[in-house]
């Protein structure tokens, strides 16, 4: 990765470990997601996770490094997008079995990673939400500069 | 099927306002708008269609039965709630089409508006009581929120204010529900009922009792958790202040301690005492202060501690009286007093000053807002045949008949001290000598017609005291908390008792 | 070791570690203390079988602590000289010792420790997988049971943050152009 | 019963950090104790002794404790965060605009 602002963030070796610990993390988080309805953890956990692995690169390489690879207005979108597809499922549930935020999808074998009808669904848009959303919190209130305005 | 709509449009659209709205701020307001009004049709149909049903409609979420689930549970008292949110909601927000223009941010404001709404649809729908804390949180957070929208320092400090003084209360209506729960184990409110029917009353439960007259006590802002209203109400805009003084302090605060003390508890006296007391004092202590306040905003919001005082009163003597002339009051301050909010905005709009000092002599150029708040005045001061007298006359005597002549005679001095604080606002703002404050702008059409119809409604509304409509659609509603745990029977052919399989 | 002793142990540290870390005057270090707190909180839920809470708890726990050093170590070096009412503080540890002593007494009903009655629950551990396919049962419960809960949560967490964006425009209200 | 009066205990200490502190940062820790005493209290009372922790295993078959104080603190849990997410917020504004998180130099509104 190229990085246009070397003079940010911390020392060369914390930015050197941080490029392989960051995907660590992230993986991480991903993986928490997924096995949400096998092993401890869930959307919110594993959002929070993904949010860290983002807070990780942020402190390492500085805030203008990752800004320049993500965007903030489509980080916003995203997070709408997740919350309204949660609300969909609601629906989805609402129309097909006639109670809202019911279960619609067959609920398979137990103990398997295909499993459990619309939990991991569910699971993966929350930590969508969730991930996108703190981090935006944790960059507005981190970069927040007191003296303009 | 009908009760998830009350839940899920305003989220939508507040999700929807977040994502399609952020460039195109006038969308915003659109869809705002529509919601509001979905709402408000739906919540009349509900209404209508409630007798229907046995005065009780119980919808499951997530296919479930409960206690295994969380139910929306609409009874004559919830669905009254809705009707008044939907209302104050629907007036307020299209009074903010315009008067929003004057802050930046359009869609954060009704995002965050709709997010309150649906906040407090879902504290007067739920059944479940974690599910109240949840709500609870949702309408008091964009409630902050909104408080310090126009981030000017009395506006943060005072939201700032607003949210420790919530936080610290909500975690104690935390603590009271895990009480409950250990002794109960479950969630639901009917079958907490019906546990606490079963093994009786503890001890305990008089912690459970304190720590949830606090909680919601203080959203109510009852006089000794009064300290945070006059600060918010004021700093926020006048739609939200509308918003917050009609509705968020009698859902959060009203409805939810009637809803628990009299349909869970069963009322007990203990509480209905502490209740009176509290109640008295509100209306003596906030009345008093009012008196004294020279900002416009600053003195409605004392005021809504004292009159919040006449809807406590009115509930915590018990009689069916009482609880009429608290229902009545509670309907009848959310629009009188929204509309004296609203009004405060439009002065302000105009001038860009509230201090009464700095005014005068308005009534000339404000034609539309001098006479609407006249109207407003008149209401909540109790003048037949505005809707106010109504309501204020069935506390009194509801007061007198149930032995609490001391407490009725200060009810009745005290709307006359609403008068006259209602007054000075009158004589300082709109009549008497012209102040330094200039009228800089018009105020503009959508802000003037929901202000005249909210006036509209104040004597409308007094048609609800006609015989045939009061014994058709009031009595239900006091049956409802008067029944006291017969909403417990009510709800318990839904409860799920099959045995662990 | 049973359970309950090594609960005294972490309880009675979080105690300590709660009031030093409103006593310090540094905030650099109360904010640490007070992650250190919620880190043993974490422990507690694993020994009270909750790896979920655990897991959550520390990754919130983390991101919490970042926020705050992140947004408050910079700007308060300075070190306050915080002059304390000493009347109003003597009154609120009175009136909190009180409400103390009698609670004692309320506590009493509280069915003991280790022993809690299970109701509901029970057919939430009996069923949950037949019901719902998923092995973890607290997901089956916040995801399946009562996910309108859960979607409350979501909402609360994007209440939170549209909020914080609103709090932190740069300008509130429009200066009036037409004067 | 012990544990429990701890943590009503840990609670109080909480109160008295929020009502009593004059520094904005000092309050929003102190909220943050009282939600982990009532996080820890809830999750007390899910404890069953020599109890597992609610995930099923294939085979066997144990007793578990109680899930839905865990799925409340849950719950809780991310409902505190927001809240001090936001409070956060307004310090810091509240910060720029007086340049001070000391109360006792803030307070412009009386009452």
């Amino acid at each position: 990765m190229q990085n246009n602002f070397p003079n940010e963030g911390m020392s060369v070796i914390v930015k050197t470990i941080t490029r392989f610990t960051v995907w660590l993390i992230f993986l991480y988080g991903l993986y928490i997601v997924i096995h949400g309805h096998l092993s401890p953890g869930g959307g919110f956990a594993g959002g929070v996770i993904v949010a860290l692995s983002y807070v990780h690169l942020t402190l390492a390489y500085g805030k203008n490094f990752v800004m320049e690879r993500v965007n903030k207005f489509a980080m916003n979108s995203i997070e709408a997008i997740a919350a309204i597809l949660i609300v969909l499922t609601g629906l989805v549930g609402l129309y097909v079995t006639g109670y809202f935020l019911a279960n619609f999808m067959g609920i398979g074998k137990l103990y398997t990673l295909i499993s459990a009808g619309y939990i991991p669904m569910l699971n993966i848009f929350i930590c969508v939400k969730v991930g996108m959303g703190l981090y935006l919190v944790f960059y507005y209130l981190a970069s927040f500069k007191p003296q303009e305005g | 099927m009908i009760l998830s709509q009350f839940i899920f449009v305003p989220l939508l659209a507040a999700f929807l306002i977040v994502l399609v709205a952020r460039k195109k701020e006038n969308i915003a307001a659109v869809i705002a708008l529509a919601a509001c009004a979905w709402i408000l049709i739906v919540s009349f149909i509900a209404f209508f269609k409630l007798p229907a049903h046995g005065g009780m409609i119980l919808n499951n979420t997530s296919g479930w039965k409960i206690p295994y689930t969380i139910s929306l549970i609409l009874d004559n008292l919830s669905s009254f709630m809705l009707i008044v949110v939907s209302i104050v909601a629907f007036f307020s927000a299209f009074y903010s089409i315009q008067y929003i223009n004057h802050f930046t941010g359009k869609w954060n404001f009704f995002a965050l508006f709709m997010l309150m709404v649906t906040g407090m649809n879902g504290v007067i729908l739920t059944g479940d009581f974690f599910n109240l804390y949840v709500f609870m949180e949702i309408a008091l957070i964009s409630a902050y929120a909104l408080v310090a929208f126009g981030t000017e320092a009395e506006e943060l400090e005072a939201a700032f204010k607003y949210a420790t003084m919530g936080a610290i209360t909500s975690t104690m209506i935390l603590f009271g529900i895990g009480i409950l729960y250990s002794y109960t184990s479950t969630l639901t409110m009917a079958d907490v009922g019906l546990q606490l029917r079963s093994v009786g009353t503890p001890k305990l439960i008089f912690l459970v009792y304190g720590l949830f007259i606090a909680g919601f006590g203080l959203k109510t802002a009852l006089v000794p958790f009064h300290a945070w209203l006059p600060d918010a109400h004021p700093s926020a805009p006048a739609p939200i202040s509308a918003m917050l003084s009609g509705v968020l302090i009698k859902t959060l605060g009203v409805y939810a301690l009637v809803r628990i003390f009299f349909n869970v508890f069963g009322a007990p006296t203990v509480v209905l005492q502490i209740l009176m007391l509290l109640g008295t004092l509100s209306i003596v202590i906030g009345g008093f202060l009012s008196v004294v306040q020279w900002d416009f905003k600053r003195l409605l919001g004392f005021s809504s501690i004292s009159q919040v005082g006449f809807i406590i009163i009115g509930f915590a003597l018990g009689t069916p009286l009482g609880i009429l002339g608290g229902i009545l009051h509670l309907f009848y301050h959310a629009i009188f007093k929204s509309l004296l909010f609203l009004d405060s905005g439009a002065v302000e709009y105009a001038t860009d000053t509230r201090d009464l000092r700095q005014l005068g002599g308005l009534s000339k150029e404000l034609k539309v807002t001098s006479a609407t708040t006249m109207v407003g005045t008149l209401s909540i001061s109790g003048i037949p045949p505005f809707n106010g007298f109504f309501s204020k006359l069935i506390i009194i005597i509801a007061c007198i008949s149930a032995g609490q002549i001391v407490i009725g005679i200060i009810a009745a001095l005290m709307s006359i001290v609403t008068l006259a604080y209602l007054l000075k606002v009158q004589k300082h703002a709109f009549y008497g000598k012209k102040g330094s404050a200039k009228v800089l702008e018009k105020v503009p059409f959508a802000m003037k017609t929901a202000m005249i119809i909210l006036a509209a409604l104040c004597l409308i509304s007094s048609a609800i005291m006609i015989p045939s409509i009061r014994k058709n659609y009031l009595n239900p509603i006091v049956d409802t908390v008067m029944g006291k745990t017969s909403y417990i029977d009510k709800i318990e052919p839904y409860l799920d008792k099959g045995s662990v399989k | 070791m049973p359970v309950d002793i090594w609960l005294y142990f972490i309880l009675g540290f979080m105690i300590i570690g709660s009031i030093a870390c409103l006593e310090i005057k540094n905030i650099l270090s109360s904010i640490i203390t007070i992650g250190v707190v919620g880190l043993s909180l974490s422990l507690a839920f694993l020994f009270l079988g909750a790896p979920d809470l655990a897991l959550v708890q520390f990754v919130f726990e983390i991101l919490c602590m970042v926020i705050l050093i992140r947004a408050f170590a910079k700007r308060s070096i300075e070190v306050r000289a915080l002059q304390r009412d000493v009347p109003e503080t003597i009154i609120a540890i009175v009136i909190l010792a009180s409400i103390f002593v009698l609670s004692i007494f309320a506590f009493k009903d509280m069915p003991s420790f280790g022993k809690p009655i299970v109701r509901v629950a029970e057919r939430y551990l009996a069923n949950a997988g037949v019901e719902t396919g998923s092995q973890n049962i607290v997901t089956a419960v916040i995801l399946n049971y009562r996910i309108y809960d859960t979607l409350g949560e979501v909402t609360v967490l994007f209440t939170a943050i549209l909020g914080t964006f609103t709090i932190l425009r740069k300008t509130g209200r429009k200066k009036r152009h037409a004067e | 019963m012990i544990l429990y009066i701890m943590c009503f205990f840990l609670f109080l200490v909480g109160v008295y950090g929020a009502i009593t502190k004059r520094d904005l940062i000092k309050i929003i820790l102190a909220i943050g104790i009282m939600g982990y005493s009532v996080n820890l209290f809830l999750v007390l009372l899910a404890y069953r002794t020599g109890a597992l922790a609610p995930i099923l295993k294939k085979g066997f078959n144990v007793t578990m404790v109680d899930p839905i104080p865990q799925a409340l603190v849950l719950t809780s849990i991310v409902i505190e965060l927001g809240v001090t997410a936001l409070m956060a917020a307004l310090a810091i504004r509240i910060y720029q605009k007086y340049d001070t998180f000391d109360i006792t130099k803030i307070r412009r509104l009386q009452g």
